[in-house]
C-alpha cells in the first residue's frame, strides 16, 4: 500500500482514542450515509513508485515529437535553457512554498518576484508589472478587462495577428462580461484596420500582435494613431526576445503590454505550465490584475517585500475584484527572472538576434524550394515566417518526423476553422508556421531544407 | 556606482540578518554568463535584420552578473525562504501536504518536458495518454461523467465552471442572472461570478456553520442560475443538507457548482457527483500534492456531468478506436456547443502529469487513507486545541479546523496576527488568518495528512504556549523574532508605491 | 521514550537556533518510506533463502521515518551548512571556485551514470572516450606523456606516484630508503611516503618561503629516492629555482614528484613536465572545479614522463586502431610493468567526467585566463591586506597568500582563529587556519578566479575592520554569533568520544 | 570565450594599476621566463556550454551498456534509488561544500556523517565507523594496515574470495610497508584455510569475504577460530545489503568490518564515486583511518558536532599518521544515510530479501539449460552466483547484450590471470557471474533465461 502517510496503527488508535471514536469511518459520521460512496473509487490499487515511473517512461517514449530537431513555434519556442537555471529554480525552498503570504518566511520568493516584475517592465518599456498570469492568453483577455474598464467602453478590436488560440480564449471570456470583440482582419500579415469601423461603436480597446502570430512586425504606430483617435487603450501582445532586437511597448505607446513568458526559461512542456506577462502604465495601477510585490521596511527599518495594493484582489475585494485570479504562475516567473539574469543585457539581444539570423537563413533556403511561397508580403520577420507549401503541410510534417524533424506548425490545426481574415482554408491547409531559435545549428537547417525538398516532392 | 560583492553571504541566516542586494545591484557592465551552442549559421548585422524603423536604439538593461554571482544571489534568497520541504506550513485551505519527490523525476522526463505543444497527434500519443488517463481518474474521483484539464489554477476552473452554467441556461433559452455563494466563501467565488457576468448573491451561515436552509430558500427563485460551495465548506464543515440544497437548486432549475479546494477531506468517503453538483473544480495543487511554487502553477480541470459534457472547452483529448495493433490510441475533439479554449494550448501539462502520478501510487486504496488521515489530524488538533482557543464550531470537523483568537484579543488584546506570527518562532509556519471572513480573528489550520502525530503534538504544544503567553500577558507584537525580516510595514508599500527596482530608484 | 516531531523547523537558521534531531530520534516503529517495484518474483521465505546458521535474528535498526520527515530532516541538515553556491569560500590550497552547474547536467545523464564498470569494452566505448580524452588532455596540461586516472583523491595520488617511484628504482636494482619534503608540505605528503615505504627528509624553506638550496644539497645523495614538491609551493609562492632543485635531484638519481593541488596558478603558464617533474599528481576537485561533496569525492589523477609510463596502474583505457567505420575505437591494456590497480575499478568516473567537461569549455585560452584571474585576485588581496596584516612573505604570490596574525596576537592576544570565526560574522568562510605550519598564525586566503572584484573588496574589508577591531581591544572570543551553533568544544569531542547515536545513548 | 570568470576589462585594469602591473604576464614575472609555456598549451579552443554538452550526449550513447537490464554485478549493483534520495543529496549545500573544517558554519554536513556513521556502525555491529573511504579496495587496504599495525606482524592472510580488484588493489598497497600478502585458495567457493599455514610466518591479518566475490556465503566462525588461533586480527569485507539478511561481522567476531557502500544509493556510474566503508571494535578506534566525526557541545551547551581525534590524521601526525586520506567520499556517505533513512529498518531487509529471491529464481531457471553448471558447491548464496557456461561467457554477454540484458561479469576478465586459486584459465573464460537485484522482475529473468538458452545452444 504505497504512499506518503506518518500513521502507524498505533498512532491511529490512540489518535482515534483521544476523539472517543473507534474507527476511522467514525470520522465522517457528518457525512449522510445516502452519500456515500460503497465500494470505493473506480480506480487501480496503488502501484510503488518505481511502477507508476516506468509507465510514465512507456508514456515519454510515445511522444516521437520530443526526439526531433525542432522548429516548430506558434508561441512555444525551443530556446536553451541551462543546466545552472534548471538547478536554482528547481531548489525546493522556490518548489514547495505557498503564495507569500507571511513575508517574514518568504523574502526569498517575494524578492526573486520583485525582480522580475522589475525584468518585464523593462522589457514592456512601461513602469509596472505584475507577478505573472496563467499565460499569454490569459494575460490577454486581464488586458482587454482592464482597457475596457479603463475606457469604459465594451467593444475591443483585436488584430487577426494575433495568436489564434489567444483570441479564441479572449472570445471565450468575453461572454461573461458582454465584451464586443472584433476581429481585425490580416492581409499579407498585416492587419486591415480600415475595414473594422462598420463593426460599429467606437472601441474601447485595440489589441496589436507584435510580431505577430505569423511572425511578422507590423507597424505599431499605426495601431497607436488609430488607439488614440478612437481614446482607446492599446494592448500589445508583445513576444518578450524580439524585445531583445525591437522597440518595446512603451516605446510604441502601449498603454499595456501582455505576453508569453515561456520563452524566457521555460520548457516546451506540451504547453504548460508557462507564463502570462502582464505590464502597464503607472496610470492603470489600481486596476492591474493579480499579484504585486513591493518594497518596504521592517520594524528594524531593514529593506523587506510584501504584496501589496492587496485591495485590488479576490482575497479583499471579492466580487469587485479587478481579477479572479489567485494562484498564478510563480514558479516560473522565478525561473524567468533567473533565465534573464544568465542571459543578462547582451545575451537577451544576442538569443533574439541569433534567432533573426537563423530564421532568415531557412527562410532564404526554403524559398529556394520550387513551388515554396511566401504567405506573407513585404512585413519583416524575425525568428518566426510562415510558408505556402506546394504540399498539405499536414503531410509534409508527417514526412519529415520520419526524417527527425518537427517541420513546424501547420497553419489549419493552429488557426481552426476561424483563420485571420486572409488565409482561405486552401491556403491555411498548405500554410506551414516556422520557428528558427538561436539553438538551431547550420547543419539541422540544411537538413530541414534537404528533407522538406524531397517531401514537397515526392 | 560600484556594484554590490555577490560573493558575501551575510544575507543568508545562517550567518546573519543584512538584506540581499538586488540582482540589479549585483551587476557590472561587461559580466556575463550566457553561453551559446556554436550553430555556423552565416553572420548578418541587426540592420540587415531589422528594419530601423523597428529596430530598438540601446539594449534592454536586464543586469550583467557572472554565473557565479547568480547562483549565490539565488541561493541565498532560498535560504531567506520558508518551505514544504523545511517544515510543518498548516496553512487553512490550502492543503500545504508533502510533494513527492517522483513526480519531480515524471516531469523531468524528456519525453514529457520537451514535447511541443504543437505537433500532431501522431507524434504526441504519450501526452494524450497521459491527459485521458488523468481525465477518466479525476472524473472516477469526483463522480462525474466528462471533465477538461485546460483550466489553469482553481479561479479559472471556477470562471469555466460558470461559464458553462451560462451555455447551459443559454441553450435552454434562459437568461439567469444570479448565483448564489455562502458567506463562508473564498475570495475568488464571487470574482468569478462576476466575470461571468452573474450577480453574486450571498446567503449566510447558520448556528452550525453551514449554509442557512431557510435563507437560501427564501433567494432561490427563476433567476438563479446556480450556487457555488465547498464542500466540506471553509470552516471545514461538512454540509450535511447538500441533498437538500441539490434539491432545492436543481427545483428552480439552478445548478450546483463545486469547488474542489477542499476535495482532501472527501477523497473516496463522497464524491460531489454523488451529492449532486453538476460542475466540479478540482485542485491538484492541492488535493494531489503537485507543488504551489511559492504562489504557482496549478492546475484546476473541471469535470462536468454528463449533461454539460457537450459544452466543456476544447479541443479535448479523446480516446480513438484502437490502432491495427490494437493498441490504444488517442486524439484531438471539440465538443458539439463548446464554451471554447480557455488556455492558450492544453493546460498546465506537467503539473497534470505530476497529479497523475500521484493518483497512480495511492489508487483507490491511497487516496482514502490520505482521506482519512487529513481528518484525523485535523480532528485531534482541534480536540487539543479547543481548551486554549476558541473554536469557531466546536464540532466534528473534516480536513481543516477554523479557531478564533477573539477572546484573547477581547481578554488579553493578542490578535490571530500576534499568535501566527510568535508560532514562526515556535519553528512552524503559521496557519491562514482572517478567513474566513466570517470568524472573527479567525486561525484556520490544515495540517494535511502528511505530518505526523508527532508534529501535530508539537505544533499543538506551540499553539497552547503562545496562548499561555496571551493569557499571561506576555504576547508582545514583536514576533517573529528570528527571521531575517522582522514584522514588515504593509501599509508603507501601498503608501509609496515601489513595484520595480527602477522605481525605487526614482525615489 | 516519544519520537521528536519531523515537522518542526526551529533548527533551521530562519527561524530559529535549537539543535536538529537526529535521523534516530524521528522514527517511530512502523514508519516507511520505501517503495519497490512490483516484480512477479515467486515469494520465498527467509527460511528457504538463509541457513539458519548465517540468519540474523533481529533486524538491523536504522530508522523508521516517513518520506516526508526524511526531507524535512536532510532539507533542514541543508540550511545549516555553508557552501560555495551561498557565498566566497577563501579556504587556501583548496581552490573552492564555483563548481558549473554544467558539470552535474553532465554527471547525470544515463549513458554515464548507468554504465556497469564491469561491462566489456564493446559496450563502454563512450566512457572509455572520457577516459582517455581525458588523461591525453591533463597530460596537455601537466606536459607528461601518459597518467592513470585510478586515484580517487591527491593523497592517492600521491601514494600511487611513490609506488611508481619505487618501481622505477626497483627496476634501476636500487632500493633508496628516503624521500625529501619541505617543511612547507602538506600533511598528505609525509604521510604517503611513510605508507610507500621511505623515510621522511625534510628540508626547511628559505627566507625567500622557497627551499633552502643549501639545504637540500645537503641532504642529497644516493638514498634519495626523490623529492615532493608542489609549485606554487603551500606559501603561495612559485619555486624560482625549481631548475637547479630538479638538476640536483637527478643528478643523484632521485625523481621530482609535484604535488598538484597547486596547479591553477599555472595553468597554462608552465607545465610541471617542463620544470623537470617525474611524477604529477593533479586535484581534479580543486583545479577543475568539480564540487568538493563536503569532504569528496576527488580525483587525483598521476602523469608521468614517458620513461615511466611502463609502470602505471592497469588496466589503462587507451585508443586502438579505428574500427571499420574509420571512427575511434578504445579498448583496456595493462602496461608492461605496472605497479598494479590502485582503485577497486577504473577511478571515480563522474568526478573525471566532470573535469573533462571543465577544460572542454575552457579549452587552451580559458585555461590560462583560469591562472591569470586567480593569481590577479590573489596578488591584490596581498596587496591590500598587507597593511592590516602579517603577510608570511611579502612578496608576488600566485594563486593564494598566507597572512599571520602573529603581530595581532603579540600586541593583542587576538589568534589566526578569533580572526576567522570572527570573518563568519562578516559573511565570508574563514580562510584556512594553522597552515602552512611554518608560519605563525597562519590565515591561508585562496580567493580563486571566480569571485569578482568587488568580492575581493568587501572580502578585504571585512579583514581590516577584523584587525582594527583587534587594534582597539575589541575582537573578543564569542564569535561567530549568528551561526546556529557557537564555537564548539573540541577537547571534549575528543576527551568523551560520541561516534555514534548509540554510543550518546550509552552515556 | 566561454568562461565563469566575472573579471571585466575595466577590472583587470584597476587591479592590475593598484599592483602596480601593466600587464597580466607580468603576474608571472617570478616564473623563470626559460620554463614558461610558448604557444600555449596543446588544448582546442574553448567551447561553449551546449556544445560541450551534445558532445557528452553522444559519448552517453555510445555507452551501449546502459541501456540494457542489467544482470551485472562483481560489486557493482543495479538496486533501486528513489527521486527523494537523488533531490536531498543534490542539495547544493551538501555538494558544494568542503571537508568540515569550520564546524560553525557545517553543521550540516557533520550531523549527517554522524548518522552515517552510526547507521555502518549498526550495519558492521561494531562501535565505531569513520566518516567514509574512498572505495572498498581502499578500506580493505586500511583494514590490512590497521591489522598489521595491531598486532604487530606483517603476514597477512587473505582469502581468493575476496574481490578480486581489491586484492590486486592490496597486493599494489602492501609493497610499500612491505606487507607479506598470503592469498588463501578457494575450493568450490569456499576458502581453504589449512594450506595457508605452509606460507610460513604467522599472520597477523585474516581476511575473509562474506559474501565473497562468487556470491557464497562461507563460515566466519571458521575464519574467526582461526584468528584466535593464530592471535590475528578479523578482517571481514562484507556486503552492506547482504547484512539485511545475515548476521553482522560484529556478530562473527571480526575485529574490523571494510565493505564497499555503492549498494546504498550510489548510481553504477562506471564504478565511481564509490564508497568505503569502514567499521572497528573500540580497542581500534586510535588507529582509526580517515576522518571521525563526534558529537560535542557549543559554548552555549547546544549539541554541535565536530570532526575528531583529529591527531590520527596526517594534517596533524604527517608521517606517523595512521593513513594518508584527506578527502574521502563525504558526499556518497550522505547519500548513503539518505538512502538508509529511506529503506528504514523494513527495507534494508526487504531489498535483501527480493534479491536473494530473485537470484534463486534465476539460478533455478539458468541451471535448467544444458550444458550450464553451478561453479560453486553448496555454500549458500544471496544476491549473486557464478554459473559455468558451455561457451565462452564472453560470447554469451555479446550476444545477450544484443537481446538488451547485460547478462552479467566473465569471469575471466574480472580475475585475470590471478584466479582465485581454484579456476583453472578454462574454468575462468567459461564462468559467468550473474546478479539479480531488487528490480529485476520476473518477466526480465524469463527474458534473460531464454536469451541465454537461446546463445549457448547458437
Ligand atoms: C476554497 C478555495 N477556493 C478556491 C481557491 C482558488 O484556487 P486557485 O488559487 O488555484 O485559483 C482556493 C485557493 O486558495 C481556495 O482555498
Ligand atoms: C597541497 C595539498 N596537497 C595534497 C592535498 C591532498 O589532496 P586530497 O585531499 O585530494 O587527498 C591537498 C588537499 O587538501 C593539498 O592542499
Amino acid at each position: 500500500m504505497p504512499d506518503y502517510l506518518p500513521h502507524t496503527e498505533d498512532d491511529i488508535k490512540e489518535m482515534l482514542a483521544f476523539l472517543g471514536l473507534s474507527s476511522l469511518d467514525e470520522l465522517f459520521a457528518t457525512v449522510p450515509a445516502a452519500l456515500r460512496l460503497s465500494g470505493g473509487l473506480a480506480l487501480e490499487e496503488g502501484r510503488p513508485e518505481p511502477d507508476v515511473v516506468a509507465r510514465f517512461e512507456e508514456r515519454a517514449r510515445a511522444n516521437a515529437t520530443a526526439g526531433l530537431v525542432c522548429f516548430a513555434g506558434a508561441g512555444a519556442y525551443d530556446h536553451e535553457v541551462p543546466a545552472v537555471v534548471r538547478s536554482l529554480a528547481g531548489r525546493s525552498e522556490f518548489v514547495t512554498s505557498y503564495t507569500p503570504y507571511q513575508a517574514e518566511v518568504a523574502q526569498g520568493v517575494l524578492q526573486a518576484v520583485f525582480e522580475f516584475q522589475t525584468l518585464v517592465a523593462r522589457i514592456a518599456g512601461l513602469p509596472i508589472a505584475n507577478a505573472s498570469l496563467y499565460d499569454g492568453a490569459s494575460a490577454l483577455v486581464e488586458g482587454v478587462n482592464l482597457g475596457v474598464a479603463a475606457s469604459g467602453r465594451p467593444v475591443v478590436w483585436v488584430s487577426a495577428g494575433v495568436h489564434p488560440h489567444w483570441r479564441a480564449v479572449l472570445d471565450t471570456f468575453a461572454v461573461g462580461p458582454g465584451h464586443r470583440v472584433v476581429e481585425v482582419p490580416l492581409d499579407l500579415g498585416r492587419t486591415v484596420w480600415e475595414g473594422a469601423a462598420e463593426a460599429g461603436g467606437a472601441p474601447g480597446v485595440l489589441v496589436l500582435g507584435y510580431p505577430n502570430y505569423l511572425g511578422c512586425l507590423e507597424d505599431p504606430a499605426e495601431a497607436r494613431a488609430l488607439a488614440d483617435r478612437l481614446g482607446a487603450v492599446l494592448v500589445m501582445a508583445a513576444d518578450p526576445v524580439a524585445v531583445g532586437l525591437v522597440k518595446s511597448p512603451g516605446e510604441w505607446g502601449a498603454d499595456v503590454m501582455v505576453g508569453e513568458g515561456q520563452a524566457l526559461g521555460v520548457p516546451l512542456a506540451f504547453g504548460g505550465p508557462y507564463l502570462g506577462l502582464f505590464a502597464c502604465s503607472q496610470e492603470h495601477v489600481r486596476r492591474l490584475p493579480g499579484r504585486l510585490v513591493g518594497e518596504t521596511v521592517d520594524r528594524d527599518g531593514r529593506r523587506a517585500y510584501v504584496t501589496t495594493l492587496r485591495a485590488r484582489e479576490q482575497d479583499i475585494r471579492r466580487e469587485r475584484a479587478t481579477s479572479n485570479v489567485c494562484t498564478n504562475e510563480t514558479l516560473l516567473a522565478v525561473t524567468a527572472a533567473i533565465q534573464l539574469g544568465w542571459l543578462g543585457t547582451s545575451g537577451l539581444a544576442e538569443v533574439a538576434l541569433r534567432c533573426a539570423r537563423g530564421a532568415r537563413y531557412c527562410r532564404d533556403a526554403l524559398l529556394g524550394i520550387d513551388g515554396v511561397e511566401p504567405l506573407t508580403g513585404e512585413t519583416p520577420v524575425l525568428r518566426e515566417f510562415a510558408l505556402r507549401l506546394p504540399v498539405r503541410a499536414d503531410l509534409v510534417i508527417g514526412r519529415l518526423a520520419a526524417e527527425g524533424y518537427l517541420a513546424g506548425v501547420a497553419l489549419d490545426q493552429l488557426v481552426g476553422d476561424r483563420g485571420d481574415g486572409s488565409l482561405d482554408a486552401e491556403a491555411a491547409a498548405h500554410g506551414l508556421l516556422v520557428a528558427v531559435t538561436e539553438r538551431r545549428t547550420r547543419a539541422e537547417i540544411d537538413g530541414l531544407v534537404a528533407a522538406l525538398d524531397k517531401a514537397v516532392r515526392s | 556606482m560600484t556594484s554590490a560583492p555577490g560573493g558575501r553571504a551575510r544575507s543568508i541566516p545562517l550567518l546573519g540578518h543584512d538584506t540581499e542586494p538586488t540582482l540589479f545591484e549585483l551587476s557590472a557592465p561587461g559580466r556575463q554568463s550566457w553561453q551559446l551552442r556554436t550553430t555556423g549559421v552565416p553572420d548578418r548585422t541587426v540592420d540587415e535584420l531589422v528594419p530601423a524603423a523597428h529596430r530598438r536604439r540601446e539594449l534592454v538593461p536586464i543586469a550583467e552578473v557572472s554565473e557565479r554571482d547568480l547562483v549565490g544571489h539565488f541561493t541565498r534568497l532560498s535560504h531567506r525562504q520558508f518551505s514544504i520541504d523545511l517544515g510543518a506550513y498548516p496553512l487553512g485551505s490550502c492543503t500545504m501536504k508533502y510533494n513527492p519527490k517522483v513526480a519531480d523525476a515524471v516531469a523531468a522526463l524528456p519525453g514529457l518536458a520537451a514535447a511541443h505543444p504543437g505537433a500532431p497527434a501522431s507524434l504526441t500519443q504519450g501526452w494524450l495518454a497521459v491527459l485521458v488517463e488523468l481525465e477518466e481518474a479525476l472524473c472516477a474521483i469526483s463522480g462525474m461523467a466528462a471533465a477538461t484539464l485546460q483550466p489553469a489554477a482553481g479561479a479559472a476552473g471556477e470562471l469555466t465552471g460558470l461559464l458553462l452554467m451560462r451555455a447551459w441556461h443559454a441553450a435552454a433559452g434562459e437568461d439567469r442572472r444570479r448565483v448564489i455563494i455562502p458567506d463562508s466563501a473564498h475570495g475568488t467565488n464571487p470574482a468569478s461570478v462576476t466575470l461571468g457576468g452573474y450577480q453574486v448573491t450571498t446567503v449566510p451561515s447558520d448556528a452550525r456553520g453551514c449554509v442557512d436552509m431557510a435563507a437560501l430558500r427564501a433567494v432561490l427563485d427563476a433567476d438563479v442560475a446556480g450556487i457555488m460551495l465547498t464542500n466540506p465548506n471553509t470552516l471545514g464543515l461538512f454540509e450535511e443538507d447538500i441533498a437538500e440544497i441539490a434539491g432545492a437548486v436543481h427545483e428552480v432549475g439552478g445548478l450546483l457548482y463545486y469547488d474542489g479546494a477542499n476535495l482532501n477531506a472527501i477523497l473516496g468517503v463522497v464524491r460531489p457527483g454523488d451529492m449532486g453538483f453538476d460542475i466540479v473544480h478540482l485542485n491538484l495543487h492541492k488535493t494531489f500534492a503537485t507543488p504551489h511554487g511559492g504562489g504557482g502553477p496549478g492546475a484546476g480541470p473541471v469535470a462536468v456531468s454528463a449533461r454539460l459534457a457537450e459544452f466543456l472547452p476544447g479541443p479535448r483529448p479523446v480516446r480513438l478506436a484502437p490502432g491495427a495493433d490494437g493498441g490504444p490510441r488517442f486524439g484531438w475533439e471539440t465538443p458539439a456547443r463548446s464554451i471554447g479554449r480557455v488556455h492558450g494550448w492544453h493546460g498546465n501539462a506537467l503539473v497534470l502529469a505530476r497529479a497523475l502520478a500521484y493518483i497512480e501510487v495511492h489508487g483507490r486504496d491511497g487516496l482514502l487513507r490520505v482521506a482519512e488521515r487529513a481528518v484525523l489530524n485535523a480532528n485531534w488538533l482541534r480536540r487539543r486545541l479547543s481548551s486554549s482557543y476558541d473554536v469557531a464550531f466546536d464540532r466534528p470537523c473534516m480536513h481543516e479546523v477554523v479557531l478564533s483568537a477573539a477572546t484573547l484579543r477581547k481578554a488579553h488584546g493578542v490578535s490571530a496576527l500576534d499568535v501566527a506570527k510568535r508560532l514562526i518562532d515556535e519553528g512552524f509556519h503559521p496557519p491562514t488568518v482572517y478567513f474566513p471572513l466570517i470568524v472573527d480573528e479567525a486561525l484556520m489550520v490544515e495540517p494535511t495528512e502528511t505530518e505526523s502525530k508527532e508534529t501535530l503534538m508539537a505544533l499543538a504544544d506551540a499553539f497552547e504556549a503562545v496562548a499561555a503567553e496571551a493569557v499571561a500577558g506576555l504576547l508582545d507584537h514583536e514576533s517573529p523574532r528570528h527571521t531575517p525580516v522582522r514584522r514588515v510595514d504593509e501599509a508603507r508599500a501601498a503608501r509609496r508605491l515601489v513595484a520595480t527596482y527602477d522605481a525605487r530608484r526614482e525615489e
